[in-house]
């Protein structure tokens, strides 16, 4: 608890939104990379199927999808039978592991889609030239793909993480808004609306603008001075 | 002493909290409570929520959870019963209530989802008994909750609307001392009875057991009535 | 002496490759030549096994390469590849795109020489430049040095010169055969440019329409009136010799008993060397002139007389040590001189003309 | 009201979404358009936080810009007095035209962006040879820019289009919930689970389940197959 | 006659173009010659008016272009401009890429004859193409046409040969020539290549550093030894004569009694052709040989030995019409013939390197 402009406002829901964030941040980025690169390889029309699956998430409300995943990842359901088997102990709903997977399927085409569009545009030539330097695939794709996608990565990164920060259905759904657990800032702010605490609501909305307002100048003053230029 | 979840109706956020700080004081048991909308606290219980007692806005979904297996029988209880009230700040509802209903020179009236909400439910079925409800029905704005419905007249996007008293008489609320309103007669509605239930998970907490008890201990019930619910 | 052989299928939106069977000598430097869109680069890129659609066999001595649709990874087949834009890694220094090579050679391959690759091939001082502040020559400087670090055992280059100006063009053109006299590398270049195969090619594959039409060597290339090299300058004689020691500012070329003299004063590091002369720059005279600037007066004797377009006549030479020489002249100065098949003569050509 | 799979449900809602996304969509593009072009070619440091700004409603949640949206449009507030100025007479909040309005605040970004990115890679070559050949500043926009965009105003279009059909938070809070007026798919598929109607809510979501997949697949097949390659 | 004359000043990143005064007339065509980035293209485009940040005054004729800040809009400048890379709109066919010039004709201005540019530049039978599907020369060729049809009062070519071959060079240098003569529209054209300044400039623009070094003729320029233009080929001359009727497979030049022999046999539409002879290409002679299939046989007299590098030299000859000529021997050849000033001689031309 601190007080900002006379105002007692609890830190604990933004801590847990960074974490959630980067945690989902970095888990998109190591699941979608792969997937980004797959998709960018690939020649068929199933391309496009794949392509609409992942964008899938932008267009169902953030409640259906919470719902939906809230009655997949159901503590008697296939999915946590299927991680029980591995040893999995927990429970994918009502904690911060449920919160992130939840997270990481909300904002999938966030990190798949610049991911894709930066490999796309990686050279064949310099992937040809590398195999020709006794470069395997693996070699080639950590030595020139990923530092030639920089931009990419910058993008995925920061769009996953911004709408990560201001998810609210889908956390609501999965989370339970519990406090310290699951109670996210986007929530906190909407139970200070819903009880009538006008104040504190607005002091988090302003405490996220500015912050969301530094993190995204930071980014984009990135982008355009250190972009790498390929070609 | 132990630490228990509870799950709450929206609009009760407020109540339960202070009751819950008057609690720790007097037992030393920790409380979580988790706010949202009944149906969704419903549908997160029936899929594995880890909640110790479930606060609903009605009977309905109460009842449900022990129907469904995941309640426990025997522990339901009429914790608070809310009453609804008129508001505006512009007509002047306090004196001709019926007659601004009538009028309705106002665009819009705002209320909780009849569908989703008791709260709506009974004021609808309010203007409907009066005969009101087809010169108010295309005026008629429906807030998600009773705490939603609050927000449209609280920003004064409604002029007027059937909110909770409890969210008038807080002294914290926006809209405190502010317009004016009518409290409905009890007698003109079904009691809006808020039941509570402990669920199988907290059925051995003691924290539980303990809060339960104490809901219903006279010091809470004043805090329940002061802040505009009347009780069983 | 081992060889490449095989015969290589790959289809491309609505080109086909069909190479059909063939069999190169891996030795010195091959050249593909054919027109534009006649499928070079397809052929290296399915020799290289750049292309994961290539079909057919292929085999690098002993080694398969290809057998129907199996392909050995590129990175196993100890290629080098210098493409026409350099295909520079554009994050890496000149340094950093070197060593990517080096630091891929498998423990068993000696590495080469670094100090001596990148002063050879002239970048030694520009090694920590970021690559995108390099002109077009300097970065296939980079490209080639990036190749031969490589250890490669054929050096594949796809118009390796084409995106270059003139005055880079030459340096390069001196910096690839010195390559290849030094590290003795065979090589399979592309090029369009007819000056390019006479300077270096041991042997030329033809290609037209997807399809290898003939391999030959340069010589038997050159001999023939209709040689597919003859295009934008005509018809072209590449005469070999030893050089000598200078002589009053002039190079001499000994040619059998003659002597060319080449006004070109670099120092040539090898035994025989290649001129290259246009059939539009030599001229004829019927008696030794005197009183002439020209200093190249090689007695020689008419071996055929070919009409050509624009009241042009080809006209193809012997000269005393048995080197055949094209001179291109006017219809009319051939009646003039009523030049037949058996008229000895002297072939004149200007010393400065023959600098390449 | 149809029935599908033996199950009642009202297709209204289903309409207003499409219409109220297909709005969006067009006001989007139309204001959007002049906006990401300016931004394109801006070329100083001011342009990084347009480029946030813009961002913004992305990491906003969106029942928090709801509930500004709500107390901004409030009837009595300075947006509506300016509006009323020009002679409008009703009311931003509980009509179409909020949830239009809200929408755009809230799909912004995801017109804007993809335009501006398109905008930039227009090269600048070509609208010099449109100044020699006597075309104005608007003249060169809609005859070079314009039809050199087209990738870049698909995608435009389609993010909009599904982010607005997936809104949940900006319309519940704007909206009122009013049948034929406000209640979009989202809402009414969550007021189906509130109300423990499920097996709705298992209908209309597979319907915008497949219709989103149908539409995405669309509009990506065409970018692939019809775009206009530029360079 | 009318004249561009202007002050301009730009500044790009680190490199700033102060063109410093000039008067260029506004006839024929006027050539800007440098280095690679010595900022030919940035005074172009500040003519043009394509760059906002250009500042100081131009004025075309009366009509004032730049003055201060306050700059006429491109679109108001009634330039035809050619880029290097002809910048076609992709999304439209080639017709579509014409029209769009037509279309915009102010009422006040007669459209030129659409019919007939279409065919001089060659692009009829393509005029329903997508401009991605056309060749390099094609593409240079729609951008031509597609300049002209705005009428212009001024044409600039920003090298717009600078990224074709050869054979689609040669032709589109035919091209410009005839464009030249028959629209008598002056021109601006950037180049690198001194064959192609030779071929066209009236005038010369020598850049250097962001600035304007030097304005010259042609012929000022090409009789000064150390002529920037002598470049990779050496030193060069530019004759002119009157063409006369085709004689025996031969085109006849004039100049004065002299005679010089061309085998290109194209048709010359022109009263006057100039003909480039590269000095490495002259031969000397003191006495006029016979029995020699070089044809051209032009009396000279020495006016100028210059020593050069590589133990060559350059010898500067007066014909007998007075035109002026360099021939390149070597040492040991001027030494051998004794030649000094004064000395009179033959120069020797062989007809077919005269074709262009
Ligand atoms: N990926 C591809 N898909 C479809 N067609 C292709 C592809 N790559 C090349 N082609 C076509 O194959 C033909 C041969 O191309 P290739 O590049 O091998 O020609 P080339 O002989 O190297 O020509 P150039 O001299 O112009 O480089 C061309 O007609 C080209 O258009
Ligand atoms: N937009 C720019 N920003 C910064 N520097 C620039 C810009 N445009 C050009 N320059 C620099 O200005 C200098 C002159 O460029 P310019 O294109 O006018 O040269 P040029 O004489 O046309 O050269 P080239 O023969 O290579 O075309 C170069 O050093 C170039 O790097
Ligand atoms: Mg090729
Ligand atoms: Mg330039």
């Amino acid at each position: 608890m601190i007080e900002i402009f006379g105002v007692e406002v609890s830190l604990d829901p933004i801590w847990l939104t960074l974490e959630v964030a980067a945690w989902t941040t970095f888990i998109l980025l190591l699941l979608g990379t792969p997937l980004a690169w797959w998709m960018a390889r690939m020649q068929h029309s199933s391309k496009i199927v794949l392509e609409a699956l992942v964008a899938l998430p932008l267009v169902l409300p953030p409640t259906v999808l919470g719902f939906y995943l809230l009655i997949i990842f159901n503590p008697n359901g296939y999915v946590t039978e299927f991680l029980r088997f591995f040893g999995f102990e927990g429970q994918l709903t009502f904690s911060k592991t449920g919160l992130i997977v939840g997270s990481v399927f909300y904002s999938l085409p966030f990190a798949v889609q610049p991911l894709m569009h930066a490999f796309e545009a990686v050279p064949q030539k310099l992937l040809d030239a590398a195999a020709t330097m006794r470069a395997n695939v693996l070699d080639r794709f950590f030595t020139i793909v990923l530092p030639l996608s920089q931009r990419g990565f910058l993008v995925a990164a920061t769009l996953t993480f911004a709408h990560t920060v201001g998810e609210f259905g889908v956390v609501l759904m999965l989370g339970g808004n519990i406090p310290g657990e699951t109670r996210m800032v986007s929530i906190d702010i909407f139970d200070h609306v819903e009880s009538l605490e006008y104040d504190q609501a607005h002091v988090l909305s302003a405490m996220m603008l500015i912050f969301s307002l530094i993190v995204l100048m930071l980014v984009y003053g990135i982008n355009r001075r250190f972009g790498v230029k390929v070609g | 002493a132990q630490t228990a979840t509870i799950a709450v109706a929206a609009n009760f956020t407020k109540t339960i909290e202070v009751i819950g700080d008057e609690f720790t004081k007097e037992t030393g048991h920790k409380l979580k409570f988790s706010f949202g909308p009944t149906g969704k606290l419903f549908a997160q219980i029936k899929n594995g929520a880890p909640f110790d007692a479930f606060f609903g806005a009605d009977e309905k979904r109460a009842l449900k959870t022990i129907e469904d297996g995941t309640g426990v029988n025997g522990t339901y209880f009429v914790y608070a019963q809310g009453q609804i009230a008129l508001y505006s700040d512009k007509y002047p509802v306090k004196e001709q209530p019926l007659e601004v209903l009538k009028k309705a020179e106002f665009r819009h009236i705002a209320m909780a989802n009849p569908r989703t909400a008791p709260y709506g439910e009974r004021a609808q079925a309010y203007v409907k008994k009066m005969g009101l409800y087809d010169g108010l029905k295309s005026k008629i704005v429906n807030g998600e909750s009773i705490a939603h419905a609050f927000q449209y007249v609280a920003t004064g996007n409604a002029p007027i609307g059937f909110i909770a008293l409890s969210q008038i008489v807080d002294p914290q609320s926006p809209i405190y001392k502010k317009g004016e309103y009518w409290v409905v007669p009890q007698a003109d509605y079904a009691p809006i009875k808020q039941g509570a239930v402990v669920l199988k998970r907290g059925q051995d907490n003691t924290a539980v057991k303990a809060f339960m008890e104490f809901v219903q201990s006279p010091k809470a019930i004043e805090i329940i009535q002061s802040y505009g619910y009347s009780t069983p | 002496m081992t060889t490449l052989r095989g015969n290589l299928n790959l289809k491309l939106g609505n080109f086909e490759l069909n190479s059909g069977a063939f069999e190169l000598p891996l030795e010195g430097v091959t050249v593909l030549f054919g027109r534009s869109g006649s499928g070079k680069s397809t052929l290296l890129r399915a020799i290289s096994g750049l292309d994961k659609h290539t079909e057919g066999e292929l085999y690098f001595g002993d080694v398969c390469w290809q057998n129907g649709k199996t392909a050995l990874a590129t990175q196993k087949r100890h290629i080098g590849f210098v493409f026409q834009d350099a295909a520079l890694f554009p994050h890496m220094s000149v340094r950093q795109n070197l060593m990517y090579s080096v630091k891929r050679l498998p423990k068993s391959v000696e590495p080469a020489d670094f100090d001596e690759i990148v002063t050879r091939v002239g970048i030694a001082d520009k090694l920590d430049r970021g690559v995108n502040f390099l002109s077009g020559g300097e970065k296939q400087r980079v490209a080639i040095a990036r190749a031969l670090l490589t250890r490669p055992d054929i050096l594949c280059m796809d118009e390796p010169l084409s995106a270059l100006d003139w005055r880079s063009k030459a340096e390069m053109l001196t910096l690839i055969e010195d390559i290849v006299a030094a590290y003795q590398v065979p090589v399979l270049y592309i090029t369009h440019a007819p000056a390019e195969v006479e300077r270096l090619a041991n042997q030329i594959v033809f290609m037209k329409d997807g399809a290898i039409e003939r391999i030959e060597t340069l010589q038997e290339s050159l001999s023939r009136v209709d040689s597919p090299l003859f295009d934008d300058e005509g018809a072209v004689s590449v005469l070999q010799g030893t050089p000598q020691a200078i002589e009053q500012g002039l190079r001499p070329i000994q040619m059998g008993q003659n002597t060319l003299w080449l006004s070109d004063l670099n120092e040539l590091k090898k035994d025989t060397v290649r001129v290259r002369v246009l059939a539009k720059d030599v001229s004829l005279a019927l008696s030794d002139p005197e009183q002439l600037s020209i200093i190249n007066h090689l007695p020689a004797e008419i071996l055929k007389i070919v009409p050509e377009d624009n009241h042009r006549v080809l006209v193809r030479l012997q000269l005393q040590d048995g080197q055949k020489l094209f001179a291109e002249i006017t219809e009319h100065s051939a009646q003039r001189l009523q030049l037949e098949v058996g008229t000895k003569l002297f072939a004149l050509i200007k010393s400065v003309v023959l600098a390449e």
